[in-house]
């Protein structure tokens, strides 16, 4: 009985009750969130977070974070959720809970053409070729699970990487979808996306600290009940098939 | 002049009472089994070869060293590192350094004042006033506003002296004062010390200035290797000393 | 020698070594706990046997190094070679800007207020984005230059500070005996100007193995890259931020403590 | 001119001559072999922007950012003066234990890397100073208040006070080793005639260091405080570390939305270079008699 | 034995000439219309209040400080800011200063030969020859392979006089050579330069020291405030000079 009460006391739904707020953990990753013309966030992950908050009944206040601290700063208590398009990982499961995901991006190589000419899938697992990654981010966990092979560096953030590849200093990097075509479009003669296949990881979930259930069980149905609706898709549709946004931000 | 005063003091209370006193700088000795004693209003001189200990019985005079052995009573307080009375002792027991040490973030007229006030705790306005006299004893009353590093060496030591007056003392301790100075400098300072030994103040001067000693010394005490190797009048010092030793010192001080 | 027993005081017995340890103790042991305690009340599990992994492996192959070691190998090289580098660009930049050149003081002083002004990071990018590409460097070669060229500003610093502390007469002395100025940087200025200048450079090293830490940000295999890899795969970030921590603090104390050895001998010597 | 030429030496015109080489080698090599769209005419609008909706200029993204790092660093260096003098003073102390612990305490920033430093007293100490003030609430509550204008220019987002905070704290303490060394220095530095000085007139230990050291010290360690100070301003890049929302982490934001890696980061730069270097031009002024 | 020397060298070549130098620092005119001339083997000695630029002027003769108007040629040589001989004509003047300027660096052997080997590119063994012949001459033969910091203030000026020796020099500057020393080791050193005077070179000296001045010097300068107000041969210089000036300046240091 009191164990019971405890955990219900100790979640972090009755401390968001309580404030009146929920805060919610991001790091800035196209198009997850993003900064518009004006400097203020926009994207995927505000509009999951600004309904759950209005279904909640509180206000919501983003906090946006290095992606290398993100997880630290969670378990510390910055904040009290993690929606910033973290894939479930085994690794990361064995730090923070994970919810029911709550998008599927797929996600596709972006390649140097020059450096990658005639190259195979299989090609791309060999000691010659590099690839760059965000440090932490889901591509980095799928190319050195399909390429073992292959060298891996690892980027604070996604522009650098695709810098690299543009630049011949690596060969090619992995990221959600739009990014790679967007990319490629832009610097037809350097990059191209060389496979039309989109390689999936388990899916973005929302994270949260350990030892939660309530704010768990909480979570998975207002995920659920959102994907079925159909809520989810539209706007995960907007943000990663669509345009509309595109001249808000800048481009 | 100097001869009625003397023997009128002399027989005086004692103010200084040094006995047996030896010091240790780690293995070093720099002071073996000293014997002095100055009584009030007495003008003692130190001399002897460099490193024969003279500042170090100086320092120790006032706390800045503490001996090891022996024991040292200024004015009736013990001096000990960890008296109760140390603050009390210095308040009364006047230094002036070879290197002036004046505080140089301070003007004259602040250097003067800043122990009365914050020590003994006087008023603002009568520090200064006494500040402005003992300026005007030492010669310099029109360099009140100036800081120590616009004057120049003799000035600076004649601020030293005042600084040290100004805090009444009534034992004043000389450590080689005008050795950093110019020799044109010397004797503006030296003219400052002689008028300061008729006012009956018990002073103890390290000089190597043999006129000086010769005109205000009651008695100079000559040292070597940590001792005291002679006492004795100036007349007798300079005509008829004992040592051989002090022959020779004498012979390379007042030969060139 | 013979010394008066003197009395205890309070005073005396808090000075006393034996009591100032156990104070210290005492008070580390505060520290250590509370930040125990605090990581406790957050409700972190510590994985610390999770560690020694990193340092090193006994398999069937025999005794292998860690991931953390090898890092420790590639942030010692990196550092030593900027170290180097920074040591010669600095000689040239403190004699330039101490020379009667007038372009060539000049040069020197805009190139070390613009190092001065720049923080390390921003820096670091201008070298591997920008200077990349136009000299094709690589990532090693971009941030090792980067580390001296930044290192040997500060270093230029010690080379003048150093010089400037040899007493005007050294010079004169030099001169009135016949020596150009050549001659009397080699044979009378910088020998004596090194004494001066070796504290200042034992901490110009741990301070060039410090900001050796910021190129994991373009991704250069180091001991901090490593951790920040490590972190990302297995989430332990506080042990690992600690494990860091210690490696590099065990590195430059071992490196200050070995330098003053030599400056003691040094000292010795002369 | 003329005797402007004069006064150069054959090594001039070498130095020249390199310089103008590595020039025209770069001006090359960046119009032929770097691969990439210059979009310089972006970035005015993250610096001042038009709103429509609000009908009036506001300051974007690059300007928030550098107005929150020269609010760190200004909160930040007072704390490391405190701290670093309370430091330094403790570093001369004549109890061992309090030397001991003074040096443990600075050994360990000093011999720690900035960014491991940064993390480690993030998420240790001013996550716990930060709960046990109740800061958060407190914040909250400011920021919904309506007249919240004098915290708001102090402070900005009052809803992102706590991380301010934490890294004022972090790099407070990060920067007061620095400091504590340079007052030790400087305290060290004064004669020890003035001490001995000072102690003949009858000063007790605290009049001393009051009166006579302390004074003197702080006029020698001015131009090393500069420095540091410099230095300060430089380092607080770091806090983007740990997301507090300073010139670097908007610039790294800026970058992960829009891509435009070279023109931001030369512009931060930019901006860092002109913050740092008035400030050494003022320094220097304010050291000249 | 003064005598005879002087007056033969007197009528030889002209080693030094001095004619209408001006020098400023800054606004500050340090050296106004100085005329000068001395001849091979003549032996100056220079003296005046501090400050009044005898430094100033024997730095200028061997090009440590230039003069800003006039001409001043030494052995020939005009010294001159962009002179290309100025380094032949540093090797021709030796100088001694007031701090000594040993190397700390190098034993005093080293500081002997550097010059020689570096500068006139002798031969290690010949360099340490000669060496060893001038401490001979300097009476410190055995401290040969010491460091400066481990001799005494008099023997480190004497080497410093050696190491000016042994560049061969025919003129030797000396700056105050004596006033850092104790009193004791004065005499050491003005022994020294009293054998040297005897040996023919060419020696203009800065001193206080009026024992030395009368003993050796042909001729004694008298400066004041830049300018030279007397010169005259020593007889004349202490038993009845021209100038109040003097007077007074020779008053306050023979006084005490
Ligand atoms: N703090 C110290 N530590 C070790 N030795 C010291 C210390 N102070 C003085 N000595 C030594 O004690 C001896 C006496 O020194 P003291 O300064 O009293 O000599 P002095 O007679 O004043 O000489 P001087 O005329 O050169 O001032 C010297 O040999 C000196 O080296
Ligand atoms: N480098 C300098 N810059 C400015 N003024 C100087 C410089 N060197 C000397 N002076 C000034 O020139 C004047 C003459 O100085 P100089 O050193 O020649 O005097 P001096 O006769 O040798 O005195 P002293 O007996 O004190 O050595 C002094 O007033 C001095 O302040
Ligand atoms: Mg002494
Ligand atoms: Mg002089």
């Amino acid at each position: 009985q009191s164990t019971q009460q405890s955990l219900s006391s100790g979640s972090v739904i009755e401390s968001i009750k309580q404030e009146g707020v929920i805060k919610i953990g991001l790091s800035i990753f196209r198009p997850w969130s993003m900064r518009d013309l004006n400097g203020e966030l926009v994207g995927f992950e505000l509009d999951v977070g600004r309904e759950l908050a209005k279904d909640m009944g509180v206000e919501v206040e983003f906090v946006p974070t290095s992606w290398d601290g993100i997880i630290p700063a969670l378990v510390s208590g910055k904040f009290d959720v993690i929606i910033s398009g973290m894939s479930i990982t085994p690794q990361r499961n064995l730090t923070v809970n994970f919810s029911d995901p709550y998008a599927y991006s797929g996600m596709t190589i972006l390649a140097n053409k020059a450096m990658t000419e005639g190259f195979s899938l299989e090609d791309y697992n060999s000691a010659d070729v590099t690839f760059a990654a965000r440090r932490g981010a889901t591509p980095a966990a799928v190319i050195a699970d399909m390429f073992p092979e292959a060298e891996l560096l690892l980027f604070d953030e996604d522009g650098a990487s695709t810098q690299e590849v543009l630049n011949g200093n690596a060969h090619a990097t992995m990221s959600s979808e739009p990014t790679p075509s967007e990319a490629a479009r832009r610097y037809p003669e350097t990059l191209y996306v060389p496979f039309n296949e989109a390689f999936q990881a388990g899916g973005e979930a929302f994270a949260l600290r350990k030892g939660d259930p309530d704010a768990e069980n909480f979570f998975n149905n207002w995920i659920g009940t959102k994907t079925r609706t159909g809520w989810l898709k539209e706007r995960h549709d907007y943000w990663f098939r669509g345009e509309d946004w595109k001249d808000k931000v800048a481009e | 002049m100097k001869m009625n005063n003397t023997r009128a003091s002399a027989s005086l209370k004692e103010m200084i009472h040094v006995a047996h006193v030896d010091k240790f700088y780690g293995d070093f000795q720099a002071l073996s089994d000293v014997d002095l004693s100055v009584n009030q209003g007495e003008r003692i001189v130190i001399c002897g070869p460099s490193g024969s200990g003279k500042s170090t019985l100086i320092r120790c005079l006032n706390g800045l060293e503490f001996h090891d052995a022996g024991e040292i009573i200024v004015d009736g307080i013990s001096v000990e590192e960890d008296s109760k009375h140390l603050k009390t002792l210095r308040q009364e027991v006047g230094m002036v350094f070879q290197q002036f040490n004046l505080f140089p973030h301070l003007t004259i007229l602040e250097n003067l004042t800043i122990g009365p006030m914050k020590v003994r705790k006087i008023a603002k306005a009568e520090a200064e006033k006494r500040a402005r006299l003992y300026l005007e004893r030492v010669h310099i009353p029109e360099q009140a506003d100036k800081y120590p590093a616009q004057l120049s060496g003799g000035q600076q030591q004649r601020v030293a002296i005042a600084r040290s007056l100004c805090m009444e003392t009534r034992i004043m301790l000389f450590d080689e004062p005008t050795s950093a100075l110019d020799p044109e400098m010397i004797n503006e300072v030296l003219d400052v010390m002689v008028e300061l030994a008729d006012t009956g103040i018990t002073m103890v001067c390290v000089t190597h200035e043999m006129g000086f000693a010769r005109k205000v010394a009651d008695r100079i005490v000559f040292m070597e290797a940590g001792r005291i190797m002679e006492t004795a009048t100036p007349d007798k010092f300079f005509t008829n000393p004992d040592s051989e030793r002090l022959k020779l010192f004498l012979g390379q001080i007042l030969d060139h | 020698m013979s010394t008066r027993a003197k009395p205890l005081t309070l005073k005396k017995v808090l000075n006393s070594v034996p009591v100032s340890f156990a104070i210290y103790a005492f008070v580390m042991w505060l520290i250590i706990y509370g930040a125990y305690a605090g990581a406790q009340a957050m409700g972190y599990n510590w994985q610390w046997y999770r560690m020694p992994q990193y340092f090193y492996t006994l398999t069937d192959d025999g005794f292998q190094l860690g991931e953390i070691m090898i890092g420790l190998g590639k942030t010692i090289q990196l550092s030593l070679t900027a170290f180097a580098l920074a040591t010669i660009f600095g000689l040239f930049i403190a004699l330039l800007r101490l020379s009667d050149l007038v372009i060539g003081r000049g040069l020197s002083i805009a190139l070390l207020e613009f190092l001065r002004n720049m923080p390390l990071l921003v820096l670091l990018y201008l070298f591997y984005y920008v200077l990349g590409p136009v000299f094709s460097l690589d990532r090693y070669t971009a941030s090792v230059l980067c580390l001296a060229v930044f290192h040997a500003a500060l270093i230029s610093e010690i080379f003048r500070a150093g010089i400037n502390a040899i007493p005007k007469g050294q010079w004169e002395g030099a001169t009135s005996i016949g020596m150009s100025k050549g001659q009397a940087y080699r044979y009378i200025i910088l020998p004596q100007s090194i004494r001066f200048m070796l504290p200042p450079m034992t901490g110009e090293v741990v301070h060039l193995i410090k900001s050796s830490a910021i190129v994991s940000v373009i991704a250069v295999a180091e001991l901090t890259t490593i951790g920040r890899n490590l972190i990302s795969d297995t989430y332990m970030s506080f042990e690992i931020w600690f494990t860091i921590a210690a490696v590099y603090m065990v590195v430059t104390l071992l490196l200050s403590i070995g330098v003053s050895q030599v400056e003691k001998r040094y000292a010795v010597q002369t | 001119m003329q005797k402007f030429l004069k006064r150069l030496h054959w090594l001039d015109y070498v130095i020249v001559a390199l310089v103008l080489v590595a020039v025209v080698f770069v001006i090359q090599r960046v119009g032929g072999t770097l691969n990439y769209n210059w979009r310089w005419e972006k970035i005015p609008n993250y610096i001042f922007r038009y709103r429509e909706d609000q009908e009036r200029w506001v300051a974007n993204l690059l300007i928030q950012g550098l107005v929150a790092t020269i609010r760190i660093s200004i909160y930040a260096s007072i704390l490391a003066l405190v701290l670093g003098v309370i430091l330094g003073v403790a570093r001369c102390s004549a109890n061992l234990a309090v030397r001991m612990l003074a040096r443990t305490y600075l050994e360990f920033l000093r011999n720690v890397p900035p960014v491991v430093v940064i993390f480690i007293f993030f998420f240790f100490l001013s996550e716990q100073i930060i709960a046990a003030l109740n800061m958060e609430r407190w914040a909250r509550g400011i920021a919904r208040s309506d007249d919240n204008q004098i915290w708001t220019f102090f402070f900005g987002d009052m809803r992102r006070f706590p991380a301010l905070i934490s890294g004022v704290i972090v790099l407070g303490l990060f920067q007061s080793a620095f400091v504590g060394e340079i007052v030790r220095a400087g305290i060290q530095s004064i004669d020890k005639g003035q001490r001995e000085a000072a102690r003949s007139i009858g000063m007790s230990r605290f009049q001393e260091l009051r009166y006579i050291v302390l004074p003197q010290a702080l006029r020698k360690v001015l131009p090393p405080m500069a420095n540091q100070f410099i230095s300060l301003v430089k380092d607080s890049s770091l806090v983007s570390l740990i997301s507090v929302p300073d010139l670097t982490f908007k610039t790294v934001e800026l970058v992960a939305s829009t891509r435009m890696i070279f023109e931001a980061w030369l512009v931060a730069a930019a901006f860092y270079f002109v913050i740092c270097f008035s400030l050494s031009m003022l320094f220097r002024r304010l050291e000249q008699p």
